[in-house]
């Protein structure tokens, strides 16, 4: 199939088009309205989403029954599995402008630069979850990394937000440079950028000895470093507990979940298609490094966040964690893996979010982001202390609640490849979870608030927007949805 | 001779990068660093011009040698002031970055050393024509037109960002 | 004049840039070694557009420009964010940047 | 009939037990209920008397199903032969004659309702433990008894002296039970099925399947199931809990512990006679053999009147198993009916005699115990509350016997209490064996006989030497029980003041005591002088020791199975069988030579026991004290129960000073310290270890595993340094790691 | 259906109760009451209904859930499950009455998660696919954690969360187990959680579920995971600190029911879906074919001691529990006749005499406010119903014929002996330590003289004694009448030894 044309491809790249547009809207209208509690840019990017999202579905089902199609001379590509990232992404960023809404942490004299940023981040995640390209790859990375740096340091007054960003942008400079290594390399190589191609040439290239394994090792690894910082693997995830303790709370539940999903996406991409080859993974056997990267990163995550009294720091090494467990769908190369990174993300958004959703409304409530001050929560609030344990326990991955559903899929994928001492390093890693989890519940049900008795009152839309997260972490694992993640998969399996 | 020339000043640009480059690295003083990466960008970009590759020369002294390093300086100024312009190193770090430096090096020497594709590949001298009309048409009309859009989305955040960040207070 | 030459040379430059992000305690300094980080791959780009795609097929060259541009633009933010931190900490020296850790 | 029939007799207790209880629970009294359960009773006892014309000689077990499996079934039934209906009259009649003197005796307890239905509910027990044709119906029996033991030993249990009696009675007997259970197992594992009797029944296979090859087994197992005979009869070594018992109201004790109870081992053992081999009956023998003689030493010595009773008691068990181990199966069962008469009668007759005591002491010491005033009429048998845990290791800490049961006290009581004497009278002539015209005579000679008779038969050194152990063992019974009615009937009152206040027994206490009286004669015991009415039955697997073939007339219960096994025809087995009626025991009739030297030697030996007593005792010409100065060592080692108390005392309060308080609670006997001392021990150090090890490893190494998982967290923490560099080092390092890895991969 | 309603109304219940205000609770305690009543006459209208001649399941819905992985909402009961079931609802009401006037705080979320928890259990009993099973078997979990969590005793925290960890702990590696299983019950597309299917293809030669080596390996994993909840030697140490901390309805619910899921998983999967694994187990030869009755035999003599050694009245119960539980483990290691029945009565029998003992110990605790079996002296004059009741209970306990205890302790005994003889007769150890326990328990505690500092201790009042009579009645009856309870499971039995001997 030939890749459409720069004209061509502009209609069927309406989503990423929509979110500049509505990015610079934003701005101007920022620029416009003069009252600085208004919130119009606020639901003005949340309209951006929106269309953004009838856009989505628009190019989505023009081209949903012709197969995937590669757009701007093959530099990305939209199939189904870019599609559902982008939406995907846009649930986070929804959520996120929404959680924004309601924190009080950010300053709303920059609200426009706010949401714009939002809005910009989006798009180079779009465009993470379809590069097709070595350039976009690092391109669009590389604007995701760059708004994200920005978006870490928002709180300017603060030099928590601030040592964020700059360790976030000194560790994500380094991170990417090496992976821009490493593409060099690959490029060097195979002598092209386009992955689709990469995959064959080293394959021949490797055949003939032309080229040493060692060099592919090298490529892939640093290229590694690149993506797993995004999605904070070990050792590369350092970055992201200070980022997630220093960024204002709605950035860091962003960055967790959406920022992750869209490494997932090129994760995958990039290695199951430029390194899915059976010769390949002779050469390197990079299945098994990523197994046991992704053993690591769940126990480092989990184990970290056992001693740790800031919820946010402890939910960012639990997302550590999760990232560990997704990791393990990756090593599978199989649909019914990647079906699971795909199921898990959705299931991970909703009680991820959540779970930071809470930790939002405590923040402002109380003013604490320690474990300690979710003491007694749930008599001043219980239904927001209620909300919270399904969001843990789903987290923990135990049922009925969608996170075991998400585990369930990925432990079977991953038992059904053989990788028994992986599913079995997972849910002893799931066992300990759970007492960090249960801490917080500790905290809201166990202990008395002390003084702090009264009881905090949340408006209608608080609990809605609760609804939204909760009910679908109640319920998810019921619905009969997962051919549609294996489905999804194979578009971007292309050698089996 | 003059191929002989050509790789005389090849191999003295080469110098000039690596050398200056390990300056980068190892002197104390910040503003001297930032003269020696300018040294460096400049053999870079004489490099490049080896390479055949005009355009990127010229992009690399006037990106990197007009405005990065510019930045860079700007930055230094603006927060060391006068007196702190020694850079800290610290010994013990000095060794394990020097160990983890090494292996990086030895392991990507062995790479090049070993891969035959990259073997033997000299440079015959033929001379190709100016890239800079070709790069314009592959970037307005080519594979490259969405890179380099989305380049400018990134470059217009980056805009907003640094503004953002490095304003004063933004409560008086 | 060999496609290894600029290989070496790029390694080391990278191997420098790590160095110097490694060992140099001092944010710009960082910045410096990134900025080598970034030519070095720069260079690999040009030199294996010259050595190891037809002749015509300039991406690498174009790729290295984007390289360029993205240093630029990471460097305006870093440089940026350095100015946060002098202004928050009054130092731009990364091992006095910890209150956030363990 | 015999279902009906055996139905009412279980019913009846039942049913009193179970309305009764309910009431009783709450302290509410149901209106005449001593009457009603009484009358449960006698209705009972005419049923009982009733069946009587049902014995067939070939009876086959009434059974229902139970417990039905898929492939085994578990069924519950009835066998009714001439033993288990002198079984049923027995425990009928004396549980009636209990029920009416109690009326008498526990009159105004505040928990009287409460013992009556403890009383129906043992009976009912008992009952079903003994028409039980399968052996779990008989544990089933077996354990109920043993609670109802448990709760009437406990009956008071505001005295810790009973509270510590009943838990040590359960569980001493449980430690026999279980040796029985396991034999039980031992015997289902084998043949599938627990019903004794009947086509399928363990005996008929046993002497269907079993070969010589078995007979270590089956030997085994026997003895397990005694087992359960020790506990229950307290036989050696788990005798000690039976004079503690002594704690529980003496209706109880001569109810439970005295006729049926303690008797439901020897009935145990004698229906277990059919699968006894030579083994296993020797053990039993010997260990009924031993437990006699170690009995009636103790009791010797003994100044509390209960307990006198209570060793005689495990003495004269003992003599009942040595019967059945020695083959003598009637002998044992006959000893073990007319045992229950004369010895029920002691208890009560001892207990009129306390209950004469206790109102008078209960007055003079009602300062004493004013804490338990609400027992100052019922609480008869131990009005102190401050003396130990056992009145007989009184002489190693201070007189603890209750005033009112030592015989110290006593003396001169014939003329006050004159009833109480004469019965108790009676049934003293007849425990020692005095000739003809007591029961006891007659069934004590019957077990001389047997034993003798096998001694001579097999020419067997151990039968000679049990026979040896029965005749020291009636001398002595005699001594002591002389010494008893010497003590407490005869010479002069000792303690004045409780003389004056002693009085003679109401009616309902008296009735019981003579109709007992009655029953010691032999006139009412006509059964068992019938030769056909109860038989042996056959012990395939006894065999005599091999050179006792030689003799020209040898043979034991010895039937076709066991002579076939030793290549004997079935014809010549047959015509012995028909010749010579294959018993040793049928002494009455029989006029053997064995029966005759047995009856001569028991006579004198009775003789000369009575008399020594009276020298002792009456007369005084002999001095107990100086005898027992004489022969210190001998008396010491009676007094303290062989020694073995101080053995184990100083042993274990070595083991344990820090328990030392612990101690004082202890049994003084030889058994009862090893029994006490391995609880004690096992209770407090294992105990203690176990749950030390629970807590610190088993728990501990969890929580290690916790600890250490926490660490590591604390240590992955402490990577996270917030140095950026550090990061930056861990991101290099770990590329160059993994690629390095890989490479060697 | 009818099944399906009785696992979900406690549900609805839970639903209802939620929508409750939280001041009402009177009406909060009838409404839950109502929730547990219906499952109890569900249950029992089961009880009489089944039908008692056959093993296969009854009242069977089977309807496809999440078809992806052949997953179904698979449901029916076969004797075991309905004698369980039945024990589960006539607890519910039980402990709602137990808890009526004890809980203080938070009536509303404790009844609520008190339904959630039945749901749980009575699904889990019911549930006929391994999905679904295992979903239940998880469900119990959060509701217990909170209901020890928040209205336990003082180290509730502590005890709860150990609790939590170790039953997941265990979970997991059951989870693995469970998708080994599905992975290997066919080709992609034919895979199946069902459990019947699984049983039948497990047994077939050749299957690759039928593999000797896969059948250990599986067995173990389920075998841990139902171990920690049984529980088994060295996984039982939560026990002890779950019951103490928990209130008295929950120590009930935990004892009665959460125990059985253990042994009735270690039935319903190990036994019948791995034969052969449970044949490596228990086969007698070498020491693994002795394990499984070696932890039996653990269990019964280390838990007894560890009761001996207890001065917490409650904690000494939980202790008994875990020696009592051991002869569920002799008993189906025994995998015969007697040994399975005896095992599966005194799964029942436990649950209703441990569950008496608990609600007796609460009843002391809430009168006197501690448990310290010293501290207490003489009750016996004071409280003479309950005295009276306790003896039942313990009798019940430590094995007394005609009690309900003994029928399963002595079958479990009398079929262990046939396979494991040193083991069973070590085991009987246990009896004689369990009769001295609660002696001495009884003996400290009632019997002696009064302790002057419980004159004035009231008697058990009238809606202790409502929640103590089933029970004790129950102990009785099926001490008397034990086929009144094997006539149920008695073909289920049959049928599982057959599919134990095929192989």
């Amino acid at each position: 199939m030939q890749p459409l044309s720069n004209i061509e491809s502009l209609l069927y790249f309406s989503p990423e088009i929509l979110l500049v547009i509505f990015a610079a809207a934003v701005i101007i209208l920022d620029l416009v309205v003069k009252d600085r509690e208004s919130v119009a840019v606020a639901y003005l990017s949340l309209v951006g989403c929106l269309c953004t999202f009838a856009a989505v579905l628009f190019t989505h089902f023009s081209f949903g029954d012709e197969g995937p199609v590669s757009l701007f001379l093959g530099m990305i590509r939209l199939d189904v599995f870019s599609s559902f990232f982008k939406v995907l992404l846009l649930l986070a960023t929804a959520a996120t402008i929404l959680f924004s809404l309601r924190s009080e942490e950010l300053d709303a004299r920059l609200k426009g630069e706010y949401y714009a940023l939002l809005l910009a981040i989006t798009f180079g995640m779009f465009l993470m979850a379809s590069s097709t390209n070595l350039l976009m790859i690092f391109i669009s990375l590389e604007t995701v990394s760059l708004t994200s740096y920005i978006l870490a340091g928002f709180l300017t007054h603060s030099p928590r937000s601030s040592e964020a960003a700059f360790k976030y942008i000194t560790y994500g400079a380094v991170a990417s440079g090496t992976m821009l290594f490493g593409l060099s390399l690959l490029f060097g190589m195979a002598g092209t950028g386009d992955l689709a191609q990469i995959s064959g040439r080293l394959t021949e290239l490797l055949a003939a000895g032309e080229i040493a394994p060692l060099a592919v090792l090298i490529a892939i690894t640093f290229v590694l470093a690149g993506v797993g910082y995004k999605i904070a693997s070990v050792p590369f995830h350092m970055w992201s507990p200070d980022v997630y303790e220093g960024a204002p709370i709605p950035i860091t539940a962003f960055l967790s979940v959406a920022s992750k999903s869209a490494g997932f996406a090129l994760f995958i991409r990039f290695f199951y298609a430029g390194f899915g080859s059976t010769e390949l993974m002779q050469a390197v056997d990079w299945p098994f490094m990523l197994a046991i990267v992704s053993a690591l990163t769940m126990t480092v995550g989990n184990l970290a966040a056992l001693p740790q009294q800031n919820v946010k720091r402890l939910l960012a090494y639990s997302s550590i964690a999760h990232g560990g467990y997704l990791l393990m769908g990756g090593v599978l190369l199989t649909s019914q893996g990647v079906g699971a990174i795909l199921f898990y993300l959705v299931v991970y958004l909703f009680m991820n979010l959540g779970a930071f959703y809470v930790v939002v409304l405590i923040a402002n409530e109380v003013g604490s982001e320690m474990v300690e001050g979710y003491r007694g929560l749930s008599s001043r609030a219980p239904l927001v202390a209620w909300a919270m344990v399904i969001f843990l326990v789903s987290l923990a991955g135990i049922p009925p609640f969608a996170g075991f559903f998400g585990k369930w899929i990925l432990f079977t994928a991953v038992l059904e490849q053989g990788y028994y001492w992986l599913a079995l390093v997972g849910l002893l890693n799931s066992v300990v979870s759970l007492y960090y989890y249960a801490r917080i519940v500790k905290a809201m049900f166990f202990e008395d608030a002390g003084e702090e008795t009264t009881n905090v009152s949340f408006s209608t839309g608080t609990f809605a927007l609760l609804s939204v997260f909760v009910i679908p972490t109640i319920f998810i694992g019921f619905i009969n949805i997962f051919y549609t993640f294996s489905n999804i998969s194979v578009s971007v399996i292309p050698m089996q | 001779m003059e191929f002989a020339l050509k790789n005389f000043i090849f191999y003295g640009f080469a110098l000039m990068t690596v050398a200056s480059a390990l300056l980068v690295v190892t002197v104390r003083n910040i503003v001297h660093a930032a003269f020696s990466l300018m040294v460096t960008l400049f053999g870079i970009a004489g490099l490049y011009v080896f390479l055949q590759a005009d355009f990127l020369a010229a992009t690399q002294v006037i990106v990197y040698v007009g405005g990065i390093l510019v930045l860079i300086l700007f930055g230094v100024m603006m927060t060391s002031g006068r007196l702190e312009m020694r850079i800290h190193i610290e010994r013990g770090q000095l060794l394990l970055g020097g160990v983890v430096s090494l292996a990086l090096l030895t392991l990507l020497l062995t790479v090049i050393a070993n891969t035959p594709a990259w073997k033997n590949l000299t440079d015959d001298g033929t001379e190709f024509p100016p890239t800079t009309k070709r790069i314009g048409e592959l970037i307005l009309d080519g594979p490259f037109l969405l890179p380099f859009e989305v380049v400018s989305v990134l470059l217009l955040v980056a805009l907003i960002g640094a503004a953002l960040i490095s304003r004063k207070e933004v409560r008086e | 004049m060999t496609l290894q030459h600029y290989l070496v040379i790029s390694a080391i430059l990278f191997t420098f840039g790590i160095f110097a992000v490694l060992t140099r305690r001092n944010a710009i300094s960082i910045l410096m070694g990134i900025e080598l980080i970034l030519n070095s791959c720069n260079l690999n780009f040009a030199a294996f557009s010259r050595f190891m795609t037809p002749p015509e097929d300039i991406s690498g060259q174009i790729i290295a420009i984007f390289g360029i541009v993205l240093a630029a633009a990471e460097a305006a933010v870093f440089l940026a964010i350095i100015l946060a931190i002098y202004r928050e900490f009054g130092s731009i020296r990364p091992d006095e940047v910890d209150t956030l850790k363990g | 009939m015999i279902v009906p029939l055996i139905s009412i007799i279980l019913l009846c207790p039942l049913a009193a037990f179970a309305v009764f209880g309910l009431f009783s629970l709450a302290n509410r009294r149901f209106p005449r209920q001593d009457y009603l359960s009484t009358v449960a009773m006698l209705a009972a006892l005419v049923c009982s008397f009733l069946l009587l014309r049902e014995v067939v000689p070939t009876p086959e077990p009434h059974t229902v199903n139970w417990i039905s499996l898929g492939g085994v079934t578990f069924s519950m039934g009835f066998y009714l032969d001439s033993v288990t209906v002198i079984m049923l009259i027995v425990v009928t009649l004396v549980s009636s004659l209990v029920h009416i003197f109690s009326m008498g005796y526990m009159h105004g307890d505040p928990r009287y309702p409460r013992f009556f239905a403890y009383l129906s509910l043992f009976s009912f027990s008992m009952l079903f433990l003994v028409v039980s044709d399968n052996l779990l119906g008989i544990y089933i029996g077996w354990e109920l008894v043993g609670l109802c033991s448990y709760l009437l030993i406990g009956f008071w249990f505001e005295k810790d002296s009973a509270a510590n009696a009943c838990k040590k009675a359960f569980l001493t007997t449980r430690v026999g039970d279980v040796g029985m259970f396991i034999g039980m197992m031992m015997l289902f594992t084998k043949f599938q099925t627990l019903s004794l009797y009947g086509e399928g029944g363990i005996f008929a296979q046993a002497a269907a399947q079993l070969s010589t090859a078995d007979m270590v087994w089956l030997s085994i197992a026997g003895v397990l199931i005694f087992c359960g005979a020790i506990g229950k009869s307290a036989q050696m070594p788990l005798h000690t809990w039976l004079p503690d018992a002594m704690e529980g109201p003496t209706p109880v004790s001569a109810l439970i512990h005295a006729a049926t109870m303690v008797a439901a081992g020897v009935y145990l053992t004698a229906r277990m006679f059919p699968i006894l081999t030579e083994t296993s009956s020797l053990v039993i023998a010997y260990v009924g053999g031993i437990t006699a003689i170690i009995a009636a030493t103790i009791a010797i010595v003994r100044f509390d009147i209960k307990r006198v009773l209570a060793y005689s008691t495990i003495s004269q068990l003992g003599y009942m198993m040595l019967a059945i181990g020695a083959g003598s199966y009637v002998a044992g069962l006959f000893h073990l009916t007319t045992h229950a008469f004369f010895k029920a009668l002691l208890f009560l007759g001892s207990g009129s005699v306390i209950h004469a005591f206790h109102a008078m002491h209960a007055h003079a010491h009602d300062d004493e115990h004013e804490h338990a005033h609400e027992h100052e009429h019922g609480d008869h048998d131990a009005p102190g509350h401050e003396h130990g845990e056992d009145s007989d290791s009184g002489h190693i800490l201070g007189s603890e016997i209750p005033p009112d049961q030592d015989m110290r006290n006593m003396g001169g009581l014939r003329r006050k209490m004159p009833i109480t004497f004469v019965t108790m009278l009676i049934a003293t002539l007849s425990i020692s064996g005095v000739p003809f015209i007591f029961s006891g005579f007659w069934s004590k000679d019957k077990i001389l006989a047997g034993v003798l008779e096998r001694a001579m038969e097999w020419n067997s050194v151990h039968h000679y030497l049990l026979f040896v152990m029965t005749l020291l063992a009636a001398g002595i019974t005699a001594f002591y029980m002389f010494r008893l009615i010497f003590m407490t009937f005869f010479g002069e009152p000792r303690n004045q003041e409780m003389h004056e206040m002693a009085h003679e027994s109401p009616l309902s206490m008296t009735v019981p005591l003579i109709v007992l009286a009655i029953l010691s004669f032999p006139v009412v015991n006509t059964l068992w002088f019938n030769k056909d009415y109860v038989k042996p039955p056959p012990q395939p697997h006894l065999h005599a020791p091999q050179h006792a073939y030689l003799a020209p007339d040898s043979k034991t219960g010895g039937q076709s199975v066991a002579l076939s096994l030793f290549g004997v025809s079935e014809a010549v087995a047959a015509e012995e069988e028909g010749g010579h009626d294959t018993h040793a025991d049928d002494g009455h009739h029989g006029h053997g030579p064995a029966h005759t030297i047995a009856m001569v030697l028991s006579i004198i030996v009775a003789g000369s026991g009575i008399f020594l007593s009276w020298l002792f005792y009456h007369r005084r010409t002999l001095s107990a004290e100086s005898v027992a100065t004489t022969f210190r060592p001998i008396y010491n080692l009676f007094w303290h129960k062989y020694y073995f108390d101080e053995f184990y005392d100083g042993v274990l309060v070595a083991l344990t000073v820090w328990k030392s308080r612990l101690f004082a609670q202890f049994d003084g006997s030889v058994v009862d310290g090893i029994v006490n001392g391995v609880g004690t021990v096992t209770r407090d150090i294992l105990a203690a270890f176990v749950g030390i090890f629970d807590n610190r490893v088993v728990d501990g190494l969890v929580n290690r595993v916790a600890q250490v998982t926490w660490a590591i967290g604390g240590k992955v923490r402490r990577i996270q340094t917030g140095a950026i560099q550090t990061y930056l080092f861990v991101v290099l390092a770990g590329i160059v790691l993994l690629i390095l890895i890989f490479r060697a991969l | 259906m009818l099944l399906s309603l009785m696992i979900f109304i406690p549900l609805l219940g839970m639903v209802a109760v939620l929508l409750l205000p939280r001041e009402s609770e009177e009406l909060i305690k009838r409404a839950t009451l109502l929730f547990t009543l219906i499952p109890l006459a569900l249950a029992v209208y089961l009880f009489i209904a089944y039908d008692r001649s056959t093993a296969g399941t009854q009242y069977v819905v089977n309807v496809p859930w999440i078809e992806a992985f052949n997953i179904q909402y698979h449901i029916g009961i076969d004797g075991l499950s309905v004698t369980l079931l039945l024990l589960t609802a006539l607890l519910g009401p039980i402990c709602v009455i137990a808890s009526w006037r004890n809980i203080e705080k938070g009536i509303k979320a404790y009844m609520a998660l008190f339904l959630l928890l039945e749901t749980g259990m009575l699904g889990f009993f019911a549930a006929l696919d391994l999905f679904l099973f295992y979903v239940f078997f998880e469900l119990t979990l959060l509701p217990m954690y909170f209901l020890i969590g928040v209205w336990g005793g003082p180290r509730r925290e502590y005890a709860a969360i150990k609790f939590f960890l170790y039953t997941l702990f265990g979970s997991v590696l059951m989870l693995v187990a469970m998708i080994a299983v599905y992975l290997n019950s066919g080709d992609p597309g034919a895979r199946t959680f069902d459990i019947p299917t699984l049983i039948a293809l497990a047994s077939t030669a050749g299957h690759a579920l039928n593999d000797l080596n896969f059948q250990i390996w599986v067995f173990l994993g389920f075998f841990i995971g139902f171990a920690v909840k049984v529980p088994i030697f060295p996984f039982h140490t939560w026990l002890p600190d779950a019951h103490v901390e928990a209130p008295t309805a929950i120590s009930v619910i935990l004892a009665g029911i959460l125990l059985k899921m253990g042994t009735y998983g270690l039935v319903r999967i190990n036994m019948a879906m791995f034969p052969q694994g449970l044949d490596h187990f228990t086969n007698g030869v070498g020491f693994w074919g002795n394990s499984l009755a070696l932890l039996g035999f653990i269990n019964i003599v280390y838990g007894s001691f560890c009761a001996l050694a207890q001065t917490d009245f409650k904690k000494l119960v939980a202790y008994s529990s875990i020696g009592h539980m051991g002869f569920v483990i002799l008993g189906l290691a025994a995998r015969n006749d007697s040994g399975i029945t005896g095992a599966i009565l005194q799964m029942f029998n436990h649950g209703v005499i441990s569950a008496m003992l608990f609600l007796l110990v609460g009843v002391l605790y809430d009168r006197a406010h501690h448990r310290e079996i010293n501290g207490f002296g003489g009750l016996g004059s004071r409280m003479p119903i309950y005295t009276g009741i306790t003896t039942l209970a313990f009798m019940a306990s430590l094995g007394l014929p005609g009690l309900s205890g003994f029928v399963g302790e002595a079958l479990s005994l009398l079929g262990a002996y046939d396979k494991f003889k040193m083991l069973t007769i070590l085991s009987t150890i246990g009896i004689v330590v369990g009769a001295a326990y609660f002696l001495w328990t009884l003996q400290r505690v009632f019997l002696g003289t009064l302790n002057p500092k419980y004159e004035e201790l009231p008697e058990i009042n009238g809606r202790e004694i409502l929640t103590l009579v089933p029970l004790g009645i129950l102990t009785i009856v099926l001490g008397v009448w034990p086929n009144f309870a094997i006539d149920m499971f008695r073909e289920s039995v049959t049928n599982l030894i057959d599919v134990l001997n095929a192989i």
